[in-house]
Parts: structure tokens; sequence; C-alpha cells
């Protein structure tokens, strides 16, 4: 919007501190779904590997995935998607003009249950990296 | 108008041109006195008044485009003596009675109906007559609506927003109107109670203030507008034709689907309006709508 | 300068509905209103609509009880047009998509109300006025009538003949309040003042604080009369730090009046026969001021409404909206402790003084709603009265004002029918003190020469509030109007409010005299032209100061107890001498007293006097 | 004033298939995390086991699917992210040009990748 001069903070994301459930959700919601793309377009990229040969498939995921970093941004990456999957949900929800006084507690609960899940997985998701 | 003066203006009688009487300024002269004695006086109460427990700070943002000191936006302090009841709005009108009459912002009513005090109070779009002093941390930030233009102190440019209430057609339109005389055009009492919450709107913009959409998208219809389009397509009476019509506007571009349920506006709302659910809604009306056509 | 057949100064329920009608009948009309037509004042009506709609049911009966409730100071012509017109005014409406409360047929719903014969208030939860004032926003929009909003009007230009019946209306004088200049606006055809009520003339009312009585102000120093000045109706029950009403259906549903030794004194203290909390408004606002006068009150201001007795749930049920108000404004939750009420300003009953058709006794000037008095109300207004007012006598001011034909006016205005010269002992001298004195801050209306054209008129005039106000501008380090303003308020509640002497009105008199001087040497300190709310309250303090000086007077003249007019000195409804408006003319700055007769004499029937016994 | 679109019809049309691909996102997506992160673990991947699934008609054509599914939901959120922003005119135009080209070069890149490990379309 127009301005005659700057405000600063008041009007960007300075004001963080007071945003409201559903401002979060909506900025988390955005932040993953970018990520995601993100991801996809990395992914393919390096899924295709396999158009050169078997063997550099094999070897590139397998290198890839014993570094230590390429597992912690997959337990990155499963938070950013199980957040944006449970807030997806939460979305199509509200689409469906369901539970709408409690949009709210939804998000709460989504970020609630991406930590636990997150969590829970750690094991799985770091499991080889270190043998 | 010219600001010019016609030719007979000397003729004129005009009550300005006359000398007052040396009386006359004499007493000017002895009133003035006076006053300076009273300003001296508002000062030590106001200086008192800091020491006062019972006193509410309040940081008031002030900007003014003419005033050589106000051109860069700055925050004033004031102290205003607390009373039980207290709103925020009363507050800025005390400080602005007593400590500086310049301090200006839009107020009329007093009681939320006139929609012409909402602020950013304590980082949050509300109706400054109908937030209470008491519930709030100080110091108390006031400030104008995020997202609109500053004309001056707390008083922002409302012409956007009334551009887009105006742009939904927000008036009824039907084309089947009772033929008699003094005839009423029914409406069952549910589809009253429906369209009820959205009638309730009183213009205050803090919804679509609050709404990144329409801080980003300066066409978006924004919260309010389209809570008004909804008072309308949801209103029995307008009749199949016109709501086809309605949600032909509501489609466009930067209608309903630039909605991402933020839920900013419903949050701020001061009458309580659910206006995501409406425009969710509106959403859901318009894909029916539209999977008619396929 | 701008130009239209029709201006329409105000954009409350009567300026919006004026200016439709006078686009139906095919003007060029614009609205000048100092606040954007959805933020006005109407929007704060809660009650309801009066109009008889239904089976037994008739205008008859409402004009009766209309006439009984005005304690017989109301025309019956006025009366009658009230009654006839307002049911058809209502269906507009309700075709215009108004979001009535509805009945299980899906008629509209209409409820019982004080002093009416038959339930026929119309209603839209408890957002009647809310709903009037947007719903014929929207027509507005619909038809694309120009709305000059944030423009405040200063004065209006009216020619200068020596008698204000030969004076002719041309136009108004703006201000664009967010760029500070003054705009001339001729009007072809007519102007409508519609500017509301004046409640701000006291320190406590439920009136909006842009209620400031600029019409009835403007229209008096242009020399129209304005009648019946001294009739204001007190509510009872408002919150006593904003003002904010309380409905009458809490005591309605059983809500108790309490006083600081916790007696329930409307009963205690025999107040009204054996009525209690259910008596009328003025009878109640009476009770509590004495209370407080003789030290029961709480903290020396209020009393106590309690409803926590009717129990959270019927409190919920039906009066839900109370507990956010009393929440909201007072920071008092209803359902833990009693809430403070005290007797606040409400309404005007008087003001400009026009005929049915709305027209005043200047020519091209029209006056409607609360700002006008064609008496309907008389001495005391009904509720529900008011908001019909504004829907029939705007559309008729709009359609006469555009040329429509209409049937003569049966109400004399000015002193063309019968009238009487009147007179009243005042301690100090009314009206002008300046003589034209420091910077013609308090100037008469509509002085400029008579034979000008009109454009010219509206030029001059537009040229004195350009002196006018660079005079206020340059007085940089004048007297804050703020002071001025609260010194008449006080002054007024203290002694021209629900009880009145004569010993109190004079002192208001000289109290008011003593803002006039103190208004001769006001200045504006805020210095910039960008939205200047100091100069607009400052001109507005003028208009207040004048319109307090006219009630006091007339509360002085009038002796005798009649509707909301209480004298300590005469107890008695006195229809040998008093059946009679007050008017008072501005005369060029030294006010003048005189009264004119009350019509009784209805379309088919005469009302006749009788004993209001509630 | 926000002036009035003709072409509504596909701004209703592109948010419900947002919402369409996201249901069916929901199910594929776990599905996919599930079977390659717990089931299969990361650094048991092969080329051979991806072979394995891929030549199974139906897993074949729902990683297709999946594909194109989430490369229409990613860029649409993307793009309408931008748009959201305000963008307009010829940005805007380019935004749509330049995602547009990017989800055509990453179906067809995905594409051959599966059809490369199916050996072909596995019929
Ligand atoms: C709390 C409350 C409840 C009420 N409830 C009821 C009820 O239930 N039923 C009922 O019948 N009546 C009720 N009334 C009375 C009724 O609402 C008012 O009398 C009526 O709304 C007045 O309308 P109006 O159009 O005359 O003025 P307003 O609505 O006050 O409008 C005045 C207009 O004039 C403009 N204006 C003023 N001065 C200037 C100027 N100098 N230049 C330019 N523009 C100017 C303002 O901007 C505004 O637009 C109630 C009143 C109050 C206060
Ligand atoms: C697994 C289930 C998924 C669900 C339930 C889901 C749900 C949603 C929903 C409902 C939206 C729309 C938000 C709105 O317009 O208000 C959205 C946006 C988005 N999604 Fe997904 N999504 C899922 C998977 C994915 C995947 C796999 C990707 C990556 C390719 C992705 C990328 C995006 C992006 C980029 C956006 C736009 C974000 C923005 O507004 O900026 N999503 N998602
Ligand atoms: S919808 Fe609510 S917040 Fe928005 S303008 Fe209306 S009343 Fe204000
Ligand atoms: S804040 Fe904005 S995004 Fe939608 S829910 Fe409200 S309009
Ligand atoms: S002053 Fe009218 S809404 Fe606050």
């Amino acid at each position: 919007m127009s301005q005659s001069y700057n405000r600063g903070l008041i009007e960007d994301f300075g004001r963080w501190r007071e945003f409201s459930a559903g401002m979060w959700a909506w900025v988390f919601h955005k932040f993953t779904g970018w990520v995601l793309v993100g991801y996809l377009f990395t992914h393919i990229a390096v899924l295709s590997t396999a158009l050169t040969s078997p063997e550099a498939y094999t070897t590139t995921i397998q290198s890839l995935e014993s570094l230590l970093v390429v597992r912690l941004l997959e337990v990155g990456l499963l938070a950013v998607a199980v957040f944006h999957i449970l807030n997806g949900l939460r979305l199509l929800f509200v689409d469906l003009g369901i539970g709408l006084e409690s949009q709210d507690k939804s998000f709460y609960a989504s970020l609630l249950l991406t930590g636990a899940i997150v969590i829970a997985s750690v094991p799985t998701f770091l499991a080889g990296v270190f043998g | 108008m010219s600001t010019q003066l016609p030719e007979q203006a000397d003729e004129e009688s005009s009550a300005a041109e006359v000398e007052p009487t040396s009386q006359a300024r004499e007493r000017r002269l002895q009133k003035k006195r006076e006053r300076a004695e009273e300003a001296e006086r508002q000062a030590e109460k106001a200086e008192k008044a800091l020491d006062d427990e019972d006193t509410y700070h309040l940081k008031v943002f002030r900007y003014d485009p003419e005033i050589a000191g106000k051109k860069e936006p700055r925050f004033d302090d004031f102290h205003v003596p607390f009373e039980k009841g207290m709103t925020v709005l009363d507050a800025l009108m005390y400080a602005r009675d007593t400590y500086d009459s310049s301090l200006t912002f839009r107020h009329s009513c007093r009681q939320a109906i006139c929609g012409s005090d909402a602020m950013f109070v304590n980082g949050k779009q509300r109706l400054c007559c109908k937030t209470q002093l008491s519930d709030l941390e100080e110091p108390v930030r006031i400030e104008p609506l995020p997202h609109a233009e500053v004309v001056k102190d707390l008083v922002v440019d409302m012409e956007h927003f009334y551009d887009q209430m105006e742009a939904v057609e927000p008036y009824f339109q039907t084309n089947d109107l009772p033929e008699g005389e003094l005839e009423e055009q029914k409406q069952s009492r549910e589809n009253r109670e429906k369209v009820k919450m959205s009638t309730r709107c009183i213009w205050c913009g803090a919804c679509m203030s609050s709404c990144n959409i329409a801080a980003g998208d300066n066409e978006y219809l924004g919260p309010a507008a389209l809570n008004k389009a909804y008072r309308f397509t949801m209103d029995e009476r307008e009749g199949e034709d016109m709501k086809q019509q309605r949600l032909e506007i509501l489609e466009q571009e930067h209608g309903v689907w630039r909605c991402q349920t933020q839920f900013s506006c419903t949050e701020v709302c001061p009458k309580d309006i659910p206006l995501t659910e409406h425009i969710q809604e509106l959403k859901r009306e318009a894909v029916k709508n539209n999977l008619k056509f396929w | 300068m701008h130009e239209h057949d029709v201006i329409v100064v105000g954009a409350g329920g009567a300026g919006l509905r004026a200016a439709i009608a006078a686009q139906e009948e095919g003007a060029d009309v614009a609205i000048v209103s100092k606040l954007h037509p959805v933020r006005s004042h109407t929007g704060a009506a809660e009650g309801g609509i009066n109009a008889a709609l239904r089976e037994g049911d008739s205008w008859q009966d409402h004009a009766y009880d209309t006439m009984k409730g005005s304690d017989y100071l109301g025309d019956a012509p006025a009366i009658e047009t009230l009654a006839q017109d307002s049911p058809e005014e209502v269906i507009q409406l309700e075709h215009w998509g108004m979001a009535f409360s509805r009945e299980d047929d899906g008629t509209v719903s209409q409820r019982p109300f004080g002093g009416l014969s038959f339930p026929r208030t119309t209603y839209a939860g408890a957002e009647t006025g809310h709903q009037l004032l947007h719903t014929m926003y929207e027509q507005l929009v619909k038809r694309g009538i120009e709305v000059y909003d944030e423009w405040y009007v200063l004065d209006l230009a009216v020619s200068d003949e020596a008698e204000p019946e030969e004076r002719d209306c041309h136009g108004v004088v703006g201000y664009d309040i967010q760029s500070g200049s003054i705009e001339g606006f001729r009007a072809r055809d007519g102007v409508i003042l519609a500017t509301g009520g004046l409640g701000q003339v006291f320190d406590h009312t439920t009136n909006a604080v842009a209620n400031t009585g600029d019409g009835v102000a403007m229209a008096y120093r242009a020399g129209v009369p304005i009648e019946d000045m001294e009739f204001i109706q007190f509510h009872p029950t408002t919150l006593p730090s904003t003002g904010v009403l309380i409905t009458e259906g809490v005591r309605g549903e059983g809500g108790i009046l309490y006083n600081s030794e916790g007696e329930r004194f409307m009963f205690e203290y025999g107040y009204a026969n054996n009525d209690g909390e259910l008596a009328s408004r003025d009878v109640v606002a009476r009770a509590e001021l004495t209370e407080v006068n003789e030290g029961r009150g709480i903290e020396d201001e209020y009393v106590h409404l309690d409803m926590r007795h009717l129990g959270e749930e019927r409190i919920v049920d039906r009066l839900e909206n109370i507990i956010h108000l009393s929440e909201d404004f007072e920071g008092v939750d209803p359902l833990e402790e009693p809430m403070p009420v005290k007797p606040g300003q409400h309404y005007a009953m008087g003001g400009i003084e026009t005929d049915e058709n709305g027209e005043t006794c200047i020519s091209g000037l029209y006056a409607a709603g609360e700002c006008a008095c064609a008496s309907v109300h008389g001495s005391n207004r009904l509720g529900g009265n008011a908001l019909p007012e504004l829907i029939v006598f705007g559309a008729r001011a709009g359609h006469h004002a555009a040329g429509r034909d209409m049937k003569t006016a049966e109400i004399p205005t000015g002193k063309r029918g019968e009238w009487d010269a009147g007179d009243v002992d005042t301690p100090v001298e009314p009206g002008d003190v300046s003589g034209g004195g420091a910077g013609d801050a308090v100037a008469d209306g509509g002085a400029a020469a008579s034979d000008l054209d009109p454009r010219e008129l509206v030029e001059r005039t537009t040229e004195r509030a350009i002196a006018r106000v660079e005079a206020l501008l340059e007085n940089e380090d004048g007297r804050n109007h703020a002071e001025i303003r609260s010194e008449v308020q006080e002054s007024m509640t203290q002694h021209v409010n629900v009880f009145r002497e004569e010993a109190g009105l004079k002192q208001a008199l000289r109290d008011i005299r003593e803002a006039r001087e103190d208004y001769e040497d006001v200045g504006v300190a805020d210095q910039s032209r960008t939205f200047n709310t100091d100069l607009l309250h400052t001109i507005e303090t003028r208009n207040i100061i004048d319109l307090a000086e006219a009630i006091t007077l007339g509360a002085l003249a009038r002796e005798e107890f009649r509707g909301a007019h209480w004298r300590k000195e005469y107890q008695e409804r006195d229809d040998q001498d008093w059946l009679r408006h007050t008017l008072l003319s501005w005369n060029g700055g030294s006010p003048e007293l005189w009264f004119k007769p009350v019509i009784l004499e209805g379309e088919d029937k005469r009302y006749e006097p009788k004993i209001r016994s509630y | 004033m926000a002036e009035r679109y003709s072409s509504f019809q596909r701004g209703g049309r592109r948010w419900l298939w947002q919402r369409i691909t996201a249901a069916f996102l929901v199910v594929v997506l776990a599905f996919h995390f599930f079977l390659l992160h717990f089931v299969h673990h990361a650094d048991e991947v092969t080329f051979a086991m991806s072979q394995g699934r891929m030549q199974e008609l139906t897993y074949f054509s729902l990683m297709i699917l999946f594909l194109l599914t989430a490369t229409f939901h990613g860029v649409n959120g993307v793009y309408n992210a931008l748009v959201n922003q305000g963008i307009s005119g010829t940005k805007k135009t380019a935004a749509k040009l330049v995602l547009g080209v990017a989800s055509a070069v990453l179906i067809v890149q995905g594409v051959r990748t599966a059809l490369a490990w199916a050996g072909g379309v596995p019929l």
C-alpha cells in the first residue's frame, strides 16, 4: 500500500511478537510449502542420476545418505513435511467450514504433533549413519 | 472558489476588519495574562500527575505533513490520571483537552457504533472507545492503523477502504419485489439469523488493516467488503439471479480467492463478525456455482 | 464553487433520506457532511421505529399516542403527517433490504414500547438505527449520489433582508477537513439541514461527540426561529463514565434501582405511585437525581441498577448486549456487580422551526431530523418516534426542495401566523457580546447585501467564513475551546438539567455570558491545515454556547411543568397560559422571545388536552 | 477500485485443485515417507530396489501421479503466494512463464527417470 513515509517495523514482520495463531500458521505453511517445492526439484535432480547409469545412482544416494548433514536435513524435511501435512489438513477443514472456532487450537495441535512425530522418528532417520 | 476578495470588499462591513476597541484589547491582554498563569498551573498539574501513582502512561504516534516538528514521525508521552471505567478513547480525549489540543484522531459515538476510532493499540487493531485502559499493559502504545496512509497523527486515509466496500455492489437488489402497496417482502427467521452477524459491520477498517494479504495486494477486496457481499449473497430475498451476479464479482481475481485464512480479521473485528467463516462459505458457494458449468 | 440543485447538510437518517428523495424527483443532489455517512449518530439508536402496519392499529391511534406523549405541545398537522407517512416509509426501508427482525411468517416484527397503545415498534434486534443508517447509505451508493464527506459546513449563504421571512438561502460554505480548504456550495433549489442532535451542550449525554447542534445554531443565526428549545429528554439509565445508554429493557425485565444505602428508592421514597422502576423516563431520572442530591448517591454521582437477581440465563438470553456494554464501556461485569447509572441528556425535542414539509421561514432552507422541530414530539418524545421522523420528514423535505408539488403546509413558519411577543427576565444580556470584536468569531449568520446574485452571495459568505477561520488560526495562543466548552457543559448539567429552578437558570445564563466573553479571545493552537480538529471543535463550541443559551432562555421563560420540562416554582401543567410554542429569533444578535399557539386541530378531530398520567 | 475480471473461473478452479491435490498428497506423501524411511531405510536404497518397485504398474502410475500433483500443488502454491504479495503485469506474466517452464522440466525429468527405472512403461 502506498505510504507517505516509511513506518518501518510497524508494518512488517518486525511485529512478529504480536502475530496471532492464524498468522503464524500462515507463515509456517508458506515457509514449509516453499521448502517442499525446493526439495521436490532437488529430489528429482538427484534421482535423475539414474538416467546416467544405475551405479551412478546407487553411489550418489548412498554417499549422500552416509553424510550426517544430509540425515539431519532429512529430519528437517520430515518436520517441514509433517507440519505442512497437518496444517494442510487443518486448512482443508477450514475450507470446509469445520471447526473455525478452534482454528488456533488446531494450529497448536499441528505444531505439537509435528514435534512429537519428528522426535519419534529421529532414531529411524539417523539409523546407520554412525555405523 | 477564489480566495480573492471581490472588488467591493472595502465597503463591505465585514466585521473581521473592524478594529477592536482599546477596551476590548485591554480585556484581551488581561485574559492573556490570566491564561499564561493558567497554562502554568496546567503544566504543574501535569507534572504532579506524573508523580501520581494512579496515572496511565500513553505513547502516542504523532505526525503532521505540514508542521515542522512533526514531519518526522515521533512518539509523544502523555500521563493521564486514571479513573475506573476509563477507555483508551477517554484517555486520548483527556490528553488532547488538557495537554495538547493539536492531538488529532477521529471519534464520535463513544459507543462502538460509528467505527471511526479503530487504531493500533499495543500491537493490535482495536476500537479505542471499546477498550478499557485497565485491560492494557503500560505504556499504552497508540498508533494509526497499519497499512493505510497516515493523514495526521492517528488519522488514516480511509478512501481505499471505502472504495473496496463500494466495489461489491453493497446494496440490496432484487427482481421480485411484491406487487401490492405496503406489502412486505418476507424473509424467514433462519435467513435473517444467517445474515445477522454480517450486517453488524461498522466500517471501522480494523480487519482490513490486520490482513496481511490486503497489505500486500492493494486490489484485494478485503474481509470487510467480502463480508458485505456475503450479507447480500446469502439474503434469500435477492433471488437466484442476483446471487449469480454477486458470485461473479466475488470470484474475480482479487476477490475471495485471495484470502489465505489468516484469521487476523476475525480476531480483531470489534463486532465479533466471523469474517473468515463468511469468506470461506463464499468460496464454497463459488466453487459449487462453477461446478454447475462443468 | 460547487453547484448542485439541492444540498443536504448531514448524512444521518434524515439527510440520507432527504438526498434520496430529492434525487427521486430528478434533482442533482449532493450531501455535505462532517462525518462519513455511516459514522452518523443515527447508528446508535437501538429500540425501533414506530409505524402502524397491522390490522388493529391505525395511523389515527399512532397520532393520538404521539399527541398525548407530547403533553399536547405537538402540532397536529405534523403529528398526523408522521403517523400517516411512516408505514409507507418503513415498508420502503424493508424493500431496500433492511434487516428487520422477523416473525415466524416472515413479516416484520413489532414490539410494544412505552406510551404506545399498540405494539407498533418495528425493530432490527438492538441495532435498529445501525441497520437503518446502513441500508440508506447503501441506497445512496446505488444511486451514485455525491457525498462530500468530512466536509464541515461553516455557514449558510442567506440574503439579509430585514425580515427573516423574506430571506433566501442559496447555499452553504464548506470546510474540507482533510485539506483545510474552504469552498462555497451553491444550491439552485434548496439547502436541507439534517445535522442531528445537540447533546454536547451537556456534559453527560448519550449523543455523539459530533452532535454539537451545528445546523440549529447556523439556522438560528441566519434568522430562522428555533422552537421549544427548553424541552430536552433525559434518559435515566446511562453509564456515568461515557453516557452509553442502558436500555429500558433492563428495568422492563425486572432490573432494580438502589441508592447508596441499598434502598430500593423508587418505592422507599414513593417517587411514582406504585410504578417503581417502570415509571416513565422523566420520573425515574428525577428520582435518581433527588437521591444523589440528598446524599444517597454513590460517589455523589450515580445510583445502582442491579439485574443480578434475574439470573445469568435470563440475562444472557434477553439482555446480552447489556453485558457487553457495561463491560466494555464501564469496566463492570453486570453478572457480578450492579451497574452504575445516572441520567444523561438524550434527545432535543426542539430545534429549527419548520412546517410539515420541512421548510423553514427562509425560502430555500429546509430542516429535517433531530435538528428540526416541525413539532412532532412537543414537550416529550415517545420512544421509537424519532427514527420515523427522520425518514418521513427527510423524504418530504427532499421532495419539496427538489420541486415536487406538495400540499400547502398548515403550520405557519416565522411570524406569518398568529404570534405573541414574549418576555423573560434575564440577569445578563443574552446574545452577541462582540459587536464585531476579536476576529469576528462571533459574527451573525448570513448577512450579505440582498441584491447580490446567488453565486455572488455564496462567494461573499465564503470570503467571510475564510476571514473568520483565518482569525481563529491567527490567534494562536488564544484561549482553548475545551475549557470554555466544558464550563458551559458543566453549568448546563448543573442548572438546566432534569431539575430547573429560577436561580439556577439565571446562574447558567451568567455562566454562558462569561463563556461568550471568553470565546471572544478563543484561538486555535494547531496551525496545521490538515485535519485540524482543534479548529473544528473551536467552531463547534460557538454553536454550543448559542444553543445552551437558547435552551436556558426557553427554560426560564416557560413557567410551568410540562413533559420533560420541570420547574421547581411551577409544578403544574398550565394549559391556560402555556399551551404554546416558545420561539427564539437571533435577531441580529439580541435574541427575541416570542410564542405561537399549538395546533391541536387535526384532519378530522381536535385533540383535547388530557392529563398525561404515565 | 478493484476492477472486475471476466476470467474469474480460473481462480476458483485453481483454488479447488490446490485442495484436491492436497487431499491426495496427504495420503501419497505419507505413504512415500513411510515406505522409504521406515519400511526401507534410507541407507539401504539401491537402484535395483527402486527398479523392482517401479516395474509394477500400480506403483509406477502412483509415482507419476504423485509427481504431477506435487508439481501442480507446489508450483501453483508458489504462484499464488507471489500473486498474493501483489505482483502484477509483466512480473506476473514472467512468473507464470518461469514457473510453467520449471514444472515442465521437472515433470519431463521425473518421467524420464521413472522410465529409466522401469525400463519403459511397465505394462
Ligand atoms: C443512544 C440513542 C438511542 C436512540 N434510540 C432511538 C430509538 O430506538 N428509536 C428512535 O426513534 N430514536 C432513537 N434515538 C433518537 C434518534 O436516533 C436520533 O434522533 C436520530 O438518529 C437523529 O438523526 P439525524 O439524521 O437527525 O442526525 P444524525 O444521525 O446525528 O446525523 C447528523 C449528521 O449531520 C452531520 N453534521 C452535523 N453537523 C454538521 C456540520 N456542521 N457540517 C456538516 N455536517 C454536519 C453529521 O456528520 C451527521 O452525518 C436514539 C438516540 C440515541 C442517542
Ligand atoms: C502432503 C500433503 C500436503 C497437504 C495436505 C498440503 C496442503 C496445502 C494446502 C491446503 C495449501 C494451500 C494453502 C492456501 O492456499 O491457503 C498448500 C500450499 C502449498 N503447498 Fe502444500 N500440501 C501438501 C504437500 C505439499 C508438497 C509435497 C509440496 C511441495 C511440492 C507442497 C508445496 C506447497 C506450496 C509451495 C504451497 C504454497 C504455500 C504458500 O502459500 O506460499 N505441499 N499446501
Ligand atoms: S468487519 Fe469488523 S473489523 Fe472489519 S470493518 Fe467491519 S466491523 Fe470493522
Ligand atoms: S485476515 Fe485476511 S487472509 Fe483472509 S481470513 Fe482474514 S481476510
Ligand atoms: S467512537 Fe464511535 S466507534 Fe469508537
